[in-house]
């Protein structure tokens, strides 16, 4: 693990749409930046033997996964050549329709971003130690399987 | 050696606790997992890793420090 | 050519991040969205021969560039199992930090995402006759070509 | 046959118009390209696809609309 500090990745209940157009603003003064190419992942209200998920209620082992995120962010800017590179994920309790998941890549150049957008959220959902569990409208709930 | 093991998810829900700490006398992870299934039986048909030190092991890894944690399938995003 | 209505994908000038966020937060009502991608160009202050792009100038032939635009989501609708797509691109002059280029798909599954956003960005600039027009600082310039 | 022609970006500033009305009589793009080449000789060593009737064509395709357009290598996003 390098000795650069950790960040925490992890912020209370939803992202909102908003703080991601406010990201891709900050971004405006980095005029090297050409290419831009983010993910959001949204809860879907899936339906389960006739139950509707209202909410994902995320818990995380906080400190491996800060860890593990730090690690992919690494392997991300060693393989490939980008300028700048965020995430965030929700703790606590994103309702179907509401964003838990942002991952937002910058380069130079547009053909990068694709595959390194594509890499740190596989590696994310791979390695990342997140627990959502599926709250369903009567109260009912199941823990939630990445496929 | 006293363990500090942690339980998330699913596996919380069965030791109905997310943290406990533990006198450990043996080796490897699966003696502690040994004791645990003894502790919780339920634990035992459920699919999970053990982290050691917030890294995932084998079963057969020797305990050298005592953050353990048990985890669930992974489900972030 | 499919009978449906041929959008109009152009927009005077610069995309905000503003519209970016408000473009997402429309989609929260789309609850069987699990993913959204999007790729967000950005004009670079390269540095050509000692001067700085300070902004480019977008010309088009409008109408086959909308009907390109039009094929190229009728394709991508028939191969990756989206939800939906928007295209955004500008016309006239766009200042170095600024967006020009907004693409947007969405879809349950996150591997699709990847794969239809990267799909229609490299259709867009091989296949819809857009020239941009970097412009110096010192009122000089030239015409760019997409590498 | 009367023929409207379009020039784009660095095209346009050869031609020095942006569009024309121009009588054409023979058949293909080529004979069409050469008569252009004619008025504007600078167009000769420039890179460019054209477009008839909204689709880039081969040179030796025949001209059956009067929708004709020169379209330098793309550059958009």
């Amino acid at each position: 693990m390098s000795e650069k500090k950790i960040k925490n990745v992890f912020v209370r209940g939803a992202i909102s749409p908003a703080f991601i157009g406010e990201s891709i603003a900050k971004h405006q003064s980095k005029t090297e930046i050409g290419a831009h190419a983010i993910f959001a992942g949204q809860v879907r209200a899936d339906v389960i033997e006739g139950k509707t998920v209202s909410a994902i209620e995320y818990t995380a082992y906080e400190e491996m996964a800060n860890a593990k995120f730090h690690e992919i962010r690494e392997a991300t800017f060693s393989s490939y050549d980008i300028t700048c590179m965020h995430i965030y994920h929700s703790l606590g309790s994103v309702a179907s329709g509401e964003i838990c998941l942002f991952v937002f890549v910058s380069s130079p150049r547009r053909k990068i971003v694709f595959k390194a957008l594509e890499f740190v959220v596989e590696e994310i959902k791979a390695k990342v130690p997140v627990f959502g569990k599926e709250l369903f409208e009567d109260q009912s709930h199941q823990w939630k399987v990445n496929s | 050696m006293k363990l500090n093991i942690k339980y998330f998810g699913l596996l919380a829900e069965i030791t109905q606790c997310s943290e406990e700490t533990l006198s450990f006398s043996k080796e490897t992870v699966a003696d502690l997992l040994a004791e645990l299934f003894q502790k919780y039986p339920d634990l035992q048909s459920k699919d999970f890793q053990v982290a050691h030190q917030q890294e995932i092991v084998a079963k057969q890894t020797k305990i050298t420090h005592p953050e353990i944690a048990l985890l669930p399938p992974f489900s972030g995003g």
